[in-house]
């Protein structure tokens, strides 16, 4: 009885992030749906930290919709297979473009950053995708890639896929977070 | 057996019911065999069962004291138990060798003169492939399998992520298309026309929309629409296909869909090299017309929820070029 | 009857109530709230295997009418695809594994085979206890989980890939695949606990040739959970630990097999089929003897055909697989096994005709629902030959065929018997009996209600409709057969509710049944209904098959038991000769609180790997706390043991 | 004790013995039960690791098989162990306190060296549950049984505790010639593993 009833609080508060992780948005909506199309660039040091975010920038709610759904992030590593990311990025380990699953991130690890860097592309060959995916599917990515370098919890984050396992798991690193996402937690306490 | 199967408004062009090749009749002869034994066995257990119940049964409120049972009573009934289970094993051996012959007259199509052509199961729709030795003869589509009428058909297939079961009633039993396996099977229809087939093993949010068409057809139709298919996309024509091209080229579709003749080359979803000579879209939900095409791509996941087409808020103006362009893919 | 008056003596002499109040003394369940926590007899237990199950049985029936209705009109919106998917899964496996197995195994054999061999408690009663908590937990987690939206989608036996990691996002299987360990580990424990109460509880004279039928059953299905179990738990441990820990058993890429977890899963699917139904032809057996007042014809025969069943059970799970492409030698195999075990069920079926045929039959309810047993499950089993046959099955396999083949089996083979069983066995739990008209409303709506709902099924399914579709394309020929499958559903769904009705006013208001209601043969009727809390004052001994009909004028009680303790007789295994006396364990509340450790392991385990490894350790505690015994019991025993002569 | 019912016939039953052994004790019946189960899944597990062999062309896959020593030792620690095993298990029956706790201590003490030699076993399996379908089955097998083992070590460690309080009654010895059958049946279930384990992989070697 007791024991019942302390699940059923527990489930109260369970059921927020239960119900988050678990939503399933097929349909996005008009807004999230129109594609994805470049920011201006900033003119002084292009695509850094500081690149303002492309005009339909959800608010940071709707990016929790991204960044809080196992289902979300799953689409986002599908696309990461179809859109061919793996073709230089691996499964984060890098090769022809840079890893994704460390802490050295040259634009930056904000979503707004990776988010730039897939629509505007970077120097040295990350092309553009502008005007190519769906604003909703890119914010998918994002939340996919950030996932890789540990920064969504666990159980919202994928584990294995059905390809040749990556790395031992006694050899990966520990999951690394990007210095300026440990600047904000510092900031923000 | 088409009598279970009859109702009006039932095309019967999904049921195995309705055999149109030897794999499918085979079936066909089994189930009815099994059929009437077991209806006819069923009604005399039953009517025995009410019948003795119905002679012995008193109604009375108290419950009588247990009745002593006689021996030889009983000894006849041993008797007659040991006929009855000597006749189920009899008419079980009867329906299992039928099985058996079925079985073997399916396996034993012939593999060599056959046909072969490639079915890859995806999250959830069909791709259809027309292998060749000349790479520029080899066919790609989906969710429409023509065959030849009265030619042993080879389906070489596997699945590109979860478990999907290819099965088309009318013609042959289902296969499973298995992740990590190669699977074959033999087919072969009899009679031309269309027939409807559906993914049988549980996919997923869409696995109630993952049919595909068998048509079958002469062979010179046959060959006609191959050398069809073969063909690469025409080029635009008019300023508007143009302008539909163009906005197929620059936005979300050129990530996944194949045009042979233009850059599209994605292998995400269908190829759409000759869209307009099929007659569904959406793996066999809506008819191929100009109005479902223009739904279909302005919002899929609100016809087919969770399906991996996005929806696209393409301007008026785009959509209908776009349209326009894709409709010219004979 | 002259067994009952012996063992519960209509007038008790002065002795006899001296000894019935030490007994209630030591027998009676802790009072109080905590006392709820503390209860480990059987009958206790029993009673809330019981209601528990019967709980999950109506709201998986809750989620089947969601479904009949989504499924009443062609490419309806009232289920979203996601929900349905949700819905079928969790109506699935709830029925499987939280209502058919805890309701017609743990439940029945709980409270009635410790009653039916004459003992006076279930063996090792605080595992019983832990066991139900187990279940309980396992049941909760994956409804509350449903509730949040995180209820299983992946159907009942979720395959893989589609419920591995990559396909399956979130912590929706997870959830289903801790639920299946909860429960199995439930239903392993009670099956250790039936068989050793089974062999050696049994009271004196219950040879192996004496044992009731039911208590034969159950035996069965005891031993067929013990070896089919475990290949469910490694299949759903296989899956959980490939989707937290990265294990790769099902990863072609990486020499991973998909078929290696249906081999697992099927090797305990298909017994389970029977470890669903035997106990209601167990059932069946019994309330036939009753109502036909005369012993069951061909007792060894029917016997014989459950340990046949058994054992051949283990022998056809490749049947489910057929669809996949196995070697045609292994086809013929298992079509050959498949149809074969037709032929003990057969034999029970001709037994039962017999024994009707040859008998003083007499019509009460629990009768009129094994009639329908006969109807609907024989229809069932008939449909299974179809399946059985390689070449039909590739036609009918998942396709709504199946669904109307399981459902007639299930339901008939279990539900059915289920019914009968809650009226035949009604007065000996309540004390009261079950109003017999309202009992026969119920039987009529039921029977109508699940033939309409699940015979058109085998005909939309032979049109080519595949089960597991949240929705279907209008003119396909499916829309009314459909609508009135969902017609059907309002039937069942109004004579469950009479039942419902019926039983909680006949609880409070029916007629006193007595000991000996039906003046049944079999041993729980030779005590007062309710039992009391020590189930006998005298624990009985056995003439014949039927206890109390075979009962010798002046059959002999039992005496020389220590009255002061929970003591019981244990007796030989094959001729159930007085062996010796231990004594059973003392109400705690520890098997409580192992239970909520092993439930917080497991839960945890859903999150992270850690769960298990530091879930065991609150576990160790609880279980060592469970088995430390206590100074004064341990002293008093050491005063008086006798050892056994080597 | 209940006073004869004098006008009834009666069974009496107050001479028999409350202290059996072996198949005369319900307990004994239930360690067989836990065996059955724990018997079963180990044997499921072991088809499987073939059924994965029968899907792959090299076994084990890009991997040296497990390193013999551990393996063997621990092979060699356990049946070693059934001596005293045999000799406290039928101390027992003769209710010979002093045998008993001396046999119990020896018993834990193995228990305690097997699973840290276990530990080392672990470290030279030579490959990784994530890395193929091998590694997998590998490690649960092994998993599996340092399960079992450690349950083993907990119960024989608490059965010896209670061997050294006021506690000790029949039922102690009961269980103490229990917990032995049941040290038979780790050893029992560990031939089979360690040949799965450390010899297939050398044998299937293709």
């Amino acid at each position: 009885m007791r024991y019942a009833l302390a699940l059923l609080l527990s489930t109260v508060l369970l059921l927020n992030a239960g119900c988050k992780r678990e939503h399933r948005v097929f349909d996005p909506g008009a807004a999230q749906a129109s594609v994805a199309y470049a920011a201006p660039l900033d003119p002084v040091h292009p695509g850094g930290p500081s690149a303002p975010a492309a005009p339909s920038i959800p608010s940071a709610r709707a990016l929790s919709q991204y960044e809080q759904s196992a289902y979300a992030v799953g689409e986002g590593k599908r696309l990461y297979m179809a859109f061919n990311c793996v073709g230089c990025h691996q499964h984060g380990g890098g090769g022809i473009g840079p890893a994704l699953m460390d802490a050295q991130w040259i634009y930056g690890s904000h979503p707004e950053q990776i988010y730039a860097s897939i629509v505007e592309g970077r120097p040295n060959g990350m092309p553009s995708f502008a005007g190519k995916i769906p604003e909703y599917q890119v914010w998918e990515l994002v939340a996919y890639v950030r996932s890789m370098s540990g920064q969504l919890p666990e159980d919202i984050a994928p584990s294995r896929s059905d390809e040749m396992p990556v790395v031992k798991a006694e050899q990966a690193r520990p999951k690394e977070h990007p210095q300026d996402q440990q600047k904000d937690r510092k900031a923000q306490p | 057996m088409m009598f279970l199967a009859a109702v009006p408004g039932f095309s019967g062009d999904q049921t195995s019911l309705n055999p149109v090749g030897p794999g499918a009749s085979h079936i066909e002869h089994t189930f009815a065999l099994i059929f009437w034994i077991t209806a006819v066995v069923y009604i005399i257990v039953m009517a025995v069962l009410v019948i003795s119940i119905w002679r012995r049964h008193h109604s009375l409120d108290t419950m009588p004291d247990p009745q002593p049972t006689s021996a030889e009573s009983d000894q006849r009934a041993q008797r007659m138990v040991a006929v009855a289970i000597g006749v189920t094993t009899v008419l079980l051996f009867t329906m299992m060798i039928s099985s058996f012959a079925a079985s073997r007259a399916i396996a034993t199509m012939n593999y060599e003169q056959a046909l072969t052509i490639h079915v890859f199961g995806h999250e959830w729709w069909w791709e259809v492939q027309y292998p060749s030795d000349q790479a520029w003869k080899s066919v790609v589509t989906a969710n429409e399998i023509h065959v030849p009428v009265g030619v042993t058909i080879r389906i070489h297939g596997t699945s590109r992520d979860v478990i999907h079961s290819f099965w088309a009633p009318n013609v042959q039993g289902k296969r499973d298309l298995l992740p990590g396996y190669d699977t074959d099977l033999m087919l072969k229809v009899d009679q031309p026309g269309r027939y409807r087939g559906q993914c049988a093993e549980y996919c997923g949010e869409q696995h109630a929309h993952m049919a595909f068409y068998i048509v079958a057809q002469s062979q010179d139709d046959f060959n006609h629409w191959l050398q069809g298919q073969q063909k690469s996309a025409p080029p635009p024509a008019t300023p508007q296909t143009l302008h539909g091209q163009q906005v197929f080229l620059t936005h979300a579709c050129v990530m996944c869909h194949t045009i042979r003749g233009t850059t599209a080359g994605s292998r995400v979803g269908p190829d759409l090299t000759h869209l307009a000579s099929r007659t569904t879209i959406a793996a066999g939900m809506l008819p191929n017309n100009t109005a479902n095409l223009a739904g279909w791509i302005l919002n899929a996941q609100n016809i087919k929820p969770g399906c991996r087409m996005p929806p696209n808020g393409l301007s008026g103006s785009d959509l209908q070029d776009l349209v326009a362009y894709l409709e010219t893919l004979q | 009857m002259t067994a009952s008056t012996i063992v519960t003596p209509v007038e008790l002499t002065e002795s006899d109530r001296r000894h019935a109040d030490r007994l209630e003394e030591v027998w009676k369940e802790p009072a109080g709230f905590l006392g709820w926590f503390k209860a480990v007899h059987h009958t206790t237990i029993g009673k809330r295997y019981m209601v528990t199950a019967f709980v999950f049985f109506a709201l998986a029936g809750l989620l089947a009418g969601a479904m009949r209705l989504q499924l009443a009109f062609p490419e309806a919106h009232i289920l979203s695809n996601d929900k349905y998917n949700q819905f079928f899964t969790v109506h699935g496996s709830t029925m499987m594994f939280l209502f058919a197995v805890p309701m017609m195994f743990e439940a029945l054999s709980v409270y009635l085979v410790p009653l039916m061999v004459g003992t006076r408690n279930i063996a090792f009663p605080r595992l019983n206890a832990y066991s139900y908590y187990l279940y309980l937990f396992g049941g909760m987690m994956l409804w509350i989980a449903f509730f949040c939206n995180t209820g299983a989608d992946r159907g009942w036996f979720s395959y893989v890939p589609l419920a591995g990691p990559d396909y399956g996002p979130g912590k929706r299987p997870d959830f289903w695949a801790q639920m299946i360990t909860f429960t199995e580990v439930s239903a392993l424990a009670v099956a250790v606990e039936i068989v050793v109460t089974v062999f050696r509880l049994r009271a004196p004279g219950m040879s192996l040739n004496r044992i009731p039928i039911f208590v034969w059953g159950q035996v069965v299905v005891a031993f067929m959970v013990i070896f089919a179990l475990p290949g469910v738990v490694l299949s759903s441990t296989m899956l959980l630990i490939d989707r937290t820990c990265g294990t790769q058993f099902f990863n072609p890429a990486a020499g991973g097999d998909v078929l290696l977890y249906q081999h697992l899963f099927w090797w305990f699917g298909h017994p389970e089929v029977y470890i669903i139904f035997i106990p209601g032809t167990a059932i069946v057996s019994t309330i036939v003897t009753t109502f036909s007042r005369r012993h069951m014809f061909g007792y060894l025969m029917v016997v014989l055909a459950l340990v046949a069943t058994g054992f051949m059970a283990f022998g056809l799970w490749v049947h489910h697989m057929f669809a996949t492409g196995i070697p045609q030698i292994a086809e013929s195999y298992f079509t050959a096994a498949s149809m074969t075990i037709a032929i003990p069920t057969g034999a029970q079926v001709f037994c039962w005709i017999v024994t009707l045929a040859t008998g003083k039959v007499v019509l009460k309810p629990p009768l009129w629902w094994v009639i329908g047993f006969f109807f609907v499950f024989i229809m069932g089993g008939m449909t299974g030959i179809f399946l059985a046959s390689v070449p039909v099955d590739l036609q009918v396999h998942d396709t709504y065929f199946v669904v109307a083949h399981f459902h007639y089996v299930l339901i008939g083979g279990a539900v059915f018997p289920l019914f009968g069983a809650l009226s035949y066995w009604f007065p000996k739990i309540t004390g009261r009996m079950l109003n017999a008209t309202l009992d026969q409303v119920s039987f009529w709506l039921f029977f109508i209600g699940f033939n309409t709902t699940f015979f058109p099924m085998h005909l939309v399914g032979l049109r080519g409709m595949p089960r597991r579709v949240y929705t279907y394309q209008p003119g396909m020929g499916w829309t009314v057969l459909n609508q009135v499958e969902s017609f059907g559903y309002v039937l069942l769904f109004l004579s469950v509710c009479i039942m419902l009705w019926n039983v909680y006013r006949s609880a409070r208001h029916g007629t006193i049944a007595g000991s000996n209601p039906w003046n049944a043969g079999t041993l729980e009727w030779a005590t007062t209904s309710p039992p009391p809390s020590y189930n006998f004052l005298y624990l009985p001994t056995v003439n014949g098959r039927e206890a109390l009909w075979d009962a010798a004028p002046n059959q002999p009680i039992v005496v020389g038991l220590h009255d002061d303790v929970r003591s019981f007789l244990t007796t030989r295994i094959l001729d159930a000769e007085p062996d010796g006396h231990e004594e059973f364990p003392s109400p705690t509340m520890w098997p409580f609180w192992a239970a909520v450790s092993t439930g917080a392991a497991f839960v945890g385990s859903i999150f992270t790997p850690w769960g298990i490894t530091f879930g065991a350790i609150p576990i160790a505690i609880t279980m060592i706390g469970w088995f430390w015994p206590e100074r004064q019991p341990a002293e008093r025993r050491r005063a008086r043991e006798i050892w056994q002569s080597e | 004790m209940a006073e004869r019912v004098a006008e009834r016939p009666v069974l009496d039953v107050s001479g028999l013995p409350t202290v059996q052994f072996g198949i005369r004790s319900i307990t004994w019946w239930g360690i067989m039960g836990m065996m059955a189960i724990e018997g079963t899944v180990f044997l499921l597990m072991i088809a499987a690791y073939f059924y994965l062999h029968s899907r792959s062309v090299e076994w084990p896959p890009h991997s040296n098989p497990p390193d013999l020593f551990w393996g063997t030792l621990n092979l060699g620690i356990f049946i070693v162990s059934a001596i005293p095993n045999e000799w406290y298990r039928r101390r027992a029956r003769k209710g010979d306190l002093q045998a008993v706790r001396i046999g119990l201590i020896i018993l834990s003490l193995f228990a305690v060296a097997t699973v840290v030699v276990r530990y080392f076993e672990l470290r030279h399996l030579n490959t990784d549950w994530s890395i193929d379908a091998y590694g997998s089955a590998v490690w649960t097998l092994m998993g599996l049984h340092v399960l079992h083992l450690l349950t083993d070590m907990v119960d024989t460690v608490v059965v010896t505790v209670l061997f050294f309080t006021p506690l000790v009654e029949g039922k102690r010895f009961m269980d103490a010639a229990e917990n032995a059958d049941y040290w038979y049946f780790v050893i029992g279930a560990w031939i089979p593993i360690y040949l799965v384990i450390y010899w297939a992989p050398r044998w299937l070697h293709a």
